[in-house]
């Protein structure tokens, strides 16, 4: 071993460690570990990577189902979509690197997501994003949007694998720290998926992809504090990605999968060959030996800790059947991609890395896994949130009211940010992010099925009441696929929240799980892969909590796809769900009344689940013209959502006993706009009857305006505010000089 | 008819113009790896979409520096037909099998959109299919589309008429709204224009579809 | 007056379109090539303003705008 | 040794990013830019040739692969 260092308090405190930790680790080891030993255990018993504050919460997730073939634990989840076919997807955030450095931060996280997907086997078919970004006026953000974009397109795009949905919101609670969370989905086949656990002893390691650098040295322990305004000084730890060799090395890999010569495989992530190799023997319990000498160096005079804590990109880490060597190196010299044997495993169970003929480290690998810290922090609940009694706003032009919902930042036209994304390569995109449909659909290849896919949150409600709120995300994602025609399967989630050794923000977490749980069991919606991002905090100001939720669905029939762009002159429109003109944390109370943090709608998942089932059986009857949920901005938006898209007209019916604002503006959860020809209403009534759901009918189809009671305004006109926020907005000069 | 696919690092169209190519002739394209020195005859190459060597120095440069590029030109010199579309395009101008070159769209951004283009000559291999003038819908997906050629060069391609295709709303700031166009021989043409993402079958009115036609009837 | 900024990436920053370049002279023969590194310059017209005030306006348009100062450094240099 | 190869737009073509820049500065105030263009440079380490040859063989890069003379000029460099 290297001579020992001596590690001091302010090592250990630079390394994120608290002291009780780095007492534990100690005796855990028998001794004080060496400079690199600290900075290994550092980055496993990181938040990033041990999950210390949140594992014991994400065990209430139930992750089983009988479409679920592997659900978290794993690079990514696994479902079984029929015919031999299954589906592996995840949702990962990279908020901080992308706050520092918009479009690196942006593109590195596609990078890393759809390693995570092609790692296990999948060829990556689709990409989401949820991005959230600070208030408009903030002098950041127009070109944090700019260059988070761009670095999505420019990674997803140059990789070829289609963009096709997620969401953009503005808030001033993000002015400090901006949320990037973007997800993967691959297809592969059930005989054909791959796991991360090492297997055998004797057993070539071999790395592959870009060569070794200094980038991104402690990112996984700086994804796991606070900003403060000394994180300037942190900026140089930003990776650069190169989606090129990204390309090259999906594959490649995919090519290596199919000679069988794979008994293990996993990409370096965060803390890179650090983590890789550690989870990899640990899942095999098998112990590894590296002989960094071995490893492709980008630098030169790279020490054994900056080696095993750089986060360069690109990169995997793979266990190979014993002889296939010379065959496996030469799949990746073929796509000019650098390659080396740099280990084998052991039957020792310890991490032993040798530099330059010493031994550099040698660690027992179960404690940096297993034993790792796991926390039950304490917690307080969010204090009950008022309700907001609409009797107490003022009654207000609905149509104005409509316009200005349509034209707010939240609800306006994305264009300018996905026409920057290749939505079509690959050839297999139905619906992507222009084509009025609830969820992004894609055709598994050469067949007709179709996936749904679609990702959610409405951070208004789960900060003021946490538990409601998590439910709701689950529901919405679910009504998101219900109402493009899918059957949902399962989700994926990115667990965005503050420091959580806050009681309050720490409260925030727990109650979100507990309602995202309820939801997922009761919709039979499980978990199989996420993400949790904490510390998105910026001078003590927390974002608002954000789980957002990536769900997946199987379109049986792409005959069958729905959409709410279909609207036909002379179409009935029904509403389904019962409306109470809920506005608490509505978009019109923030909006219109700027009035926040009132209790969000209530979510009966009873309701919901009733709800949904009669849609499918209705689009499946082939009795809808159009669909829609209802979500942000109620009947009175979803209704002009489906003008837009059909680019009719549409006349909405005032309520007898409902205010305008509740009626047309409220929230109530469970509910969808339906639209059909006269001629197949009694056939839908029946349908109705049977499943006891609550038809109601709210207006017509046609024209050229879009009415709400006795106020109209033109659907062109309505069309083009709604299209021009965000251009006018991205296009306005640099105002403030960023 | 007997086609290939050139596949280049960083190649993300090929397969799509390969189930494009199977879906008209019946049959699957020989798909040719860039490191090739020779390839056995066809009667059309494809040179795919997608961001060879990541489009990095300028899009379409180190292809066109391919060893399979002479079998490219070898089979143009023979009056064998090549399609370059989109980054196919782009290795077109740049081994200077066609005139001009594609810049950074003057937007500067990436456009992905389905876009109206008029037809401007349906008397070649690549267009007989459809309507003379007729307008098709046809998406475009790139950052470098933007086609510039000296003021001399332009006229002489409008001269002999070998624009083949023109933007009816141009989006990149292409000179005279060029989309498409041939080479002096007629046989080689370059669009950045994806028809391959228009075979009818997401949706969309299948415009492409027209295009692989027409080849496979020249062809015969 | 003119100002010509040169824009280059950090020491030890990925530079993929370096890797990329390299290669291709290498494929092409030219294997003298032991590295290559791709920057910008940026050539700026300026009027009204001295050569003092002009290195200080042109730093500051650097910072601001033309350099991305996380993974890139700049330098200017007047000339008329 | 190493080559600096400087590439530019040939006077008379459009230069879409020297415009944006010009507007960018100009939207910031920096009201003394007239004109900006942007070119690029390539950073070449060279091993195992003399300066002559050098000189010669990165041209031959340049009109070859670095630079696309329709619409590009390029000069070369040595230094050390
Ligand atoms: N919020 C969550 N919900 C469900 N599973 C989660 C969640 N967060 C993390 N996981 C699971 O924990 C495992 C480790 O996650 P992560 O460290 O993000 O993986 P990676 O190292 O591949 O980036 C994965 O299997 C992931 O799916
Ligand atoms: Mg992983």
């Amino acid at each position: 071993m290297t001579q020992a260092q001596i590690i001091t308090d302010e090592m250990v405190a630079e390394h994120g460690l608290s002291s009780d930790e780095y007492r534990i680790l100690c005796e855990h080891l028998g001794r004080t570990p060496n400079l690199n030993e600290l900075g290994i255990c550092s980055v496993m018993w990181s938040e990033h990577c041990s999950y210390k504050s949140s594992r014991i919460h994400l065990s209430k997730f139930p992750t089983s189902g009988e479409r679920v073939i592997c659900g978290p634990g794993e690079n990514a989840g696994v479902i079984d979509v029929g015919d031999g076919d299954v589906v592996i997807f995840k949702m990962e955030s990279h908020n901080h690197p992308s706050f520092i450095e918009p479009y690196q931060g942006a593109a590195t996280g596609v990078g890393g997501i759809m390693r995570d997907v092609f790692t296990m086997g999948a060829r990556p078919i689709a990409l989401l994003n949820a991005l959230r970004f600070g208030e408009p006026d903030h002098p950041k953000t127009r070109s944090l949007v700019t260059g988070v974009v761009a670095g999505i397109g420019g990674y997803g795009n140059c990789v070829g694998v289609p963009t096709v949905g997620g969401e953009v919101n503005f808030d001033p609670g993000y002015n400090g720290n901006i949320l990037v969370n973007a997800m993967c989905v691959g297809l592969t086949r059930t005989d054909h998926i791959f796991y991360s656990a090492a297997k055998g002893v004797g057993n070539s390691i071999l790395y592959v992809g870009a060569r070794t650098g200094r980038d991104g040295i402690h990112g996984a322990t700086m994804a796991s504090t606070e900003f403060d305004d000394d994180s300037e000084a942190k900026r140089p730890t930003v990776q650069v990605g190169d989606p090129f060799t990204e390309k090259r090395l999906i594959e490649a890999c995919l090519e290596l999968m199919a000679t069988g010569n794979i008994l293990a495989i996993q990409d370096m992530g965060a803390a890179g060959l650090t983590s890789s190799s550690i989870e990899m023997a640990d899942k095999g319990g098998v112990g590894i030996e590296i002989d960094l000498d071995r490893v492709p160096q980008r630098e030169t005079d790279m020490t054994p800790y900056e080696m095993m804590l750089s986060e360069s990109q690109e990169r995997m880490l793979i266990v190979l059947k014993p002889g296939t060597e010379t065959q496996s190196r030469q799949i990746f010299t073929k796509w000019e991609l650098d390659v080396a044997l740099i280990g084998k495993t052991t039957d020792t169970g310890r991490l032993v890395l040798s530099h330059k003929g010493e031994t550099v480290c040698d660690l027992p690998i179960a404690p940096l896994c297993d034993l790792a810290p796991k926390y039950d922090r304490p917690w307080i609940e969010t204090p009950p949130a008022p309700v907001l009694e609409y009797g107490d706003l003022p009654d207000r032009d609905a149509v104005s009211v409509l316009s200005q919902l349509m034209s707010c930042p939240d609800m306006a036209s994305k264009r300018w940010v996905w026409e920057q994304y290749d939505r079509h390569v690959m050839g297999d995109t139905l619906f992507a992010s222009a084509s009025g449909s609830d969820a992004a659909i894609v055709r598994l290849h050469d067949s007709e099925k179709g996936l749904a896919m679609t990702s959610d949150c409405t951070p208004r409600y789960v900060k003021a009441d946490p538990f409601t709120g998590g439910k709701q995300v689950v529901a919405e994602s679910w009504r998101n696929l219900i109402a493009s025609g899918a059957d949902p399967i399962a989700i994926t989630d990115c667990l965005n929240f503050g420091n959580p050794e806050n009681p309050q923000i720490m409260g925030q977490f727990v109650r979100a799980v507990e309602g995202m749980a309820e939801a997922c069991t009761a919709l039979e919606f499980p978990v199989v892969s996420g993400n949790v991002s904490l510390y998105n905090e910026t001078n003590g100001v927390a974002i608002p909590p954000t789980p957002t939720v990536g769900g997946v669905g199987l379109i049986p029939d792409l005959a069958q796809r729905a959409g709410y762009f279909g609207a036909c002159e002379g179409d009935s429109l029904y509403l389904l769900g019962p409306t109470a003109g809920w506005l608490g944390s509505s978009l019109y109370a923030r909006e219109i009344e700027a009035m926040r943090d009132h209790a969000p709608p209530p979510v009966d998942l009873e309701l919901e689940r009733k709800n949904g089932h009669f849609v499918t059986e209705a689009i499946r009857a082939g009795l809808l013209h159009a669909v829609h949920d209802l979500s942000d901005g109620g009947l009175a938006c979803a209704a002009a959502d489906l003008a837009i898209a059909s680019q009719i007209g549409i006349s909405l019916e005032t309520h007898d006993s409902l205010p305008n604002h509740g009626w047309f503006f409220g929230e109530d959860q469970a509910r969808y706009l339906v639209c059909l020809p006269a001629s197949r209403l009694e056939k839908l009534q029946k349908l109705a009857d049977k499943a006891d759901v609550l038809l109601t009918f709210v207006g017509e189809v046609g024209g050229k305006d879009i009415t709400l009671g006795s106020a109209r305004m033109n659907v062109t006109e309505l069309t083009r505010k709604w299209e021009q926020w965000l251009l006018e907005y991205m296009e306005s000069k640099h105002a403030n000089g960023s | 008819m007997r086609t290939a696919v050139i596949v280049f690092p960083g190649s993300n169209c090929d397969r799509d113009a390969a189930h494009a190519l199977t879906m008209v002739t019946g049959k699957q394209p020989a798909m040719i790896w860039h490191r090739a020195t020779e390839m056995s005859t066809v009667d059309l190459i494809v040179l795919p979409g997608g961001f060879a060597y990541g489009d990095y120095l300028r899009p379409g440069a180190m292809a066109a520096r391919s060893p399979i590029l002479r079998a490219v030109r070898d089979h143009a010199d023979k009056g064998g037909l090549v399609a370059g579309i989109c980054n196919g395009f782009q290795v077109l101008t740049e081994s200077k099998m066609l005139p001009g070159v594609l810049m950074r769209n003057a937007g500067l951004k990436f456009i992905c959109k389905s876009v109206e283009l008029k037809v401007a000559r349906a008397d070649t291999p690549f267009s007989n299919k459809y309507d003379e003038a007729a307008s098709i819908q046809i998406p475009v997906a790139h950052h470098d589309g933007n086609y510039f050629a000296q003021a001399d060069e332009l006229e002489r391609l409008e001269g002999q008429g070998q624009v083949v295709f023109r933007y009816c709303d141009n989006p990149n700031g292409s000179l005279n709204d060029i989309a498409g166009i041939l080479n002096e021989a007629g046989n080689v043409l370059g669009m950045m224009p994806h028809p391959e993402r228009a075979m009818g079958q997401n949706g969309d009115q299948g415009d492409g579809q027209l295009f692989f036609k027409s080849l496979l009837d020249a062809v015969g | 007056m003119k100002a010509i900024v040169h824009i280059a990436l950090k020491p030890g920053v990925l530079d993929p379109q370096g890797q990329a370049i390299t290669g291709a002279l290498h494929s092409m023969g030219f294997d003298e090539v032991t590295d290559a590194q791709q920057g910008k310059v940026i050539e700026l017209d300026l009027q009204g303003v001295d050569r003092v005030a002009a290195q200080e306006r042109v730093e500051a348009m650097c910072s601001k705008l033309l350099a991305n100062t996380v993974i890139e450094q700049f330098s200017v240099e007047i000339v008329d």
